[in-house]
């Protein structure tokens, strides 16, 4: 994996989260503040932009440029967060990159996530998507499985983490304002998280 | 959905400008809102911001006796660090920046990332939280901060305006915010221009209980009834939660979208409520002061008043959305 | 439609309830709001009034270096002859009273009727007709008064509070309508309590253009445009009846329903229309004054200013709706 | 004609009102401010209760009240308008009332109202129905026409002069502003002051 794999991810991410905007603020709308979209919208055209302006040479460079971009261009409670896994992935990534070490900085990227915003499995966030990724990728490499399968099925845990969102009552984030009503609604930045798992899964495919 | 702008991306921006044009008491840099002659040497320098759409908040309330500069993020999005960052150094005439922070993950994160990254300058934060509907607990992201951040903003702006030190500027703007009690109802939905269309549907016979200022839905609803029942709801929910007693100083705001003669009608019964606890309208304010672009719908916000508030509330201030005393 | 009212029947009087608890510096009695310190001697009395659901014209315009006294009528009905005829009485300070008008077929009627039947009081009176939508002729009632209303209670007040004499008083206020023009544009119709419904049906792909302040229908439907362009449109509108030049005065007024973000949004086209045409925008105001319910919109007005006309604008005010320099 | 007949007149008059409340406040709505229907409900409801709360003793008194009742609490151009019709009505009349001195009154408030609005026919205003109807009256007088015959006639008048502003363009009151949008609509006060004669067709019935 090297750095065309990375901006490509990013490009995908930026692809795909453009296409489901208006999903991601519905998603929102019904149980926050309906910017979902947009924000994410607005955060990885930046962060395409970027990488596309003036390439970075790492991949590490690649995830210091996506998690700065997005913290400097997002704002809400997604800015800070999917700023900071990416970040925290780009400072733990060693090279040359390998599966392991990707899974190793990943799990590292959700931890920053999970400190920043307090926020535990089954509260109704991003986290819900992400910690389930993360362990995908940690199992896939200790059964030894290809990159490409190893993605597919994080995006496939995120996408279900996501799904599995939707009978939660949220203890995190604005939705939990709602109390009970949050419940019946799939949680917009688990759906975003599990865009951002396909991507990755389509990018090496 | 009809608004006036020119596009849903540049309505922040074209905002400012106006604002820019139409306040020669305020400068306009990247996104942050200054006063016009820059920082006092030796005053505690207080920054606010949040998402924009809850006008005149923050932006609004810049000027003597009031915040020293305000960061407008997107449309019911957190500012990013980097606004917060510009502001709090800009604003520092050696004394400290107070941050007020309204009670939202978004804005806190924010705010505590550009705390971490600010460097040379003492802040201290004071963190907004008024909102009754939400329970503080363990289940949910806190209290939200509404109406009360304008109290905060108010008195902690005359007490820096002072020269008090930072510490005693922030703990007296947590105690305002201790003192303080919100609690919003909406007949309708806004739209925000992005989203295009009402964040939730609400039917002519119903209304929302417990909202937030970010078209949150509430947290019940409840059908349509007169403005001294909808007051009463929202006076027994902040009664409820502190009880009213001596001097109080009460807003009651519009949401964006409600005209000012039926926010007369909700004071009267709020006053009368008030009245009822035998407790004392001292000081009160009546309008569109923390909204929600275009909702309608109202919220009721109370602080328990002592002669030292009193009195920082009424010292002079100058500002676009509040002004009084010179 | 959804009001914070109790009845329709009872929104004007609960409203001005509430008025009187959120304002000690009022005092309201029999349907008029007078200041609470009572006329002063030898000062000039000024009265205004009309139909409520304007607000915070007139009642909020009620107070030190603006009126004397406002004289609220049924949502957007002329006040009676009884309630100017108290207003006016109550107000003299033994230099005569002037009666703001707004040229209005039901206003004009009754100022005039309470103007004869006051006795003892040296009443002069200035008619505001500042919208240049429609057509001053034979054909029509004349121009309505609008937005402009409010820089004439203004400045006439400011005057007033000198202790200038009637007639004077009378004739600057006559100046200041003379150089004022306004346009409003309507983005949807405005529900009265009593109605129940909108006044006009107005699809989410049109605007009016030319309304006034009751909810009349404009002069002309156009599809919905940008800010930009409908910003354009009222400014020719008003710069063709009277061209711009020199320091103008420029109100943006929101007509009740449209949030503060989207008139600032207007403000900044406005204020780039004035630059444009080399005139410069010396004073200014942003925000729901001279309204039209829950009427989303805005109107422009603007005012040629001079120097003694803008040291008078400078003066304090200390009213609910317009407050500085005290 | 007594002074029964006349509070019989405005009592009606106030249930025709109140009945068509919504009617007028629709026609107003069109063309004007939507407040025709409440501002009369409110107006003769007035009356009918001052009336009957201290009946007067005579024609002259009951007019007299309805004018001052109308003026004091109607407001908007339609309180000063019809007050004055039934104030200069109550001025003009003499006792024993016949019915050339009632059409001779009714002239002289109609004509009362049209100096202070300035409002000539075919200016699409009350006096469109009111000048009609006082004609009427007045050719009923000097065909010696019996008084339910001729309070008939006047009805008809006023009912056509109402239906016939539809095709005008206002140049008084609030719908003159609407220029030629005025026109296809019928004038509010217009369709009240034919209520109004209506209203003394029937009490004579
Ligand atoms: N404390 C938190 N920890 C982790 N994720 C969170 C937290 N708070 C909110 N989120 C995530 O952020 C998403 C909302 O993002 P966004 O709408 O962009 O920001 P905002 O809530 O400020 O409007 C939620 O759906 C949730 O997944
Ligand atoms: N100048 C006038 N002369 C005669 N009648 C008038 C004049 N102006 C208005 N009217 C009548 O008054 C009616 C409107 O009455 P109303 O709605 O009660 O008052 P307002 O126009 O003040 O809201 C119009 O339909 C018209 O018939
Ligand atoms: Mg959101
Ligand atoms: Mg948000
Ligand atoms: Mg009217
Ligand atoms: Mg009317």
């Amino acid at each position: 994996m090297d750095t065309d794999v990375l901006v490509a991810w990013f490009a995908e991410t930026a692809r795909l989260v453009h296409r489901e905007r208006e999903r991601l603020t519905d998603l929102d709308a019904a149980i926050g503040d309906a910017d979902h979209g947009s924000n994410l919208d607005r955060g990885f055209s930046e962060v395409a932009r970027a990488l596309a302006t003036s390439p970075p040479d790492t991949p590490a460079q690649v995830l210091a440029t996506a998690g700065a971009t997005l913290i400097r261009r997002v704002g809400g409670a997604s800015g800070p967060l999917y700023g900071s896994v990416f970040r925290q992935m780009g400072k733990s990534l060693t090279s040359p990159v390998t599966l392991a070490g990707f899974a190793a900085a990943f799990e590292e990227g959700v931890v920053a996530a999970e400190r920043l915003g307090k926020a535990a499995l089954g509260d109704k966030t991003m986290v819900d998507a992400l910690v389930p990724a993360s362990r995908a990728l940690a199992l896939a490499v200790r059964d030894g499985v290809g990159v490409r399968e190893a993605f597919e099925q994080a995006a496939r845990a995120a996408a279900d983490g996501a799904k599995a969102t939707i009978p939660l009552q949220a203890r995190k984030g604005r939705a939990s304002y709602l109390g009970e009503r949050s419940v019946g609604h799939e949680d917009p930045g688990a759906a975003s998280a599990a865009l951002l798992m396909a991507a990755l899964a389509t990018v090496v495919a | 959905m009809k608004k006036l702008i020119n596009t849903a991306e540049s309505v922040v921006d074209d905002a400012l400008n106006g604002m820019a044009a139409a306040h020669p008491t305020l400068r306009i840099r990247d996104r942050v809102v200054y006063r016009a002659e820059g920082p006092r040497r030796g005053k505690v320098g207080l920054v606010s911001g949040g998402g924009s759409g809850h006008e005149p908040l923050h932006a609004g309330f810049v000027g003597h006796g009031m915040l020293d500069a305000a960061c407008p993020g997107e449309v019911f999005t957190s500012p990013v660090p980097d606004q917060i960052i510009d502001a709090t150094r800009a604003v520092d005439g050696g004394a400290g920046v107070l941050h007020i922070v309204k009670n939202y993950t978004g804005d806190v994160l924010n705010f505590e990332m550009a705390a971490e990254l600010v460097e040379g300058v003492d802040v201290a934060s004071v963190l907004v939280d008024d909102d009754v509907a939400v329970q503080d607990s363990l289940y949910t992201a806190g209290r939200r901060g509404t109406g009360a951040t304008l109290f905060v903003e108010k008195i902690a702006g005359a007490l820096a305006e002072e020269g008090a030190p930072l510490a005693r500027v922030a703990a007296v703007a947590g105690e305002v915010d201790d003192r303080s009690r919100s609690f919003g109802i909406a007949l309708t939905s806004c739209t925000t221009p992005h989203a295009g269309k009402p964040t939730f549907d609400l039917p002519e016979t119903d209304v929302e209980l417990g909202i937030g200022i970010h078209g949150e839905p509430g947290r019940a609803r409840v059908p349509m009834a007169s403005a001294r029942e909808l007051a009463g709801i929202a006076m027994e929910a902040v009664h409820g939660d502190l009880p009213l007693r001596g001097d109080l100083l009460v807003m009651v705001n519009g949401m964006g979208g409600t005209p000012l003669m039926e926010l007369y009608v909700v004071f009267a019964e709020v006053a009368a409520f008030v009245r009822g606890k035998g407790a004392r309208v001292a000081r009160s304010l009546v309008g569109n002061y923390v909204t929600s672009l275009d909702m309608q719908g109202f919220s009721v916000s109370i602080c328990l008043l002592d002669d030292p508030l009193t009195r920082l509330w009424d010292a002079p201030v100058e500002t676009p959305g509040l002004r009084w005393g010179r």
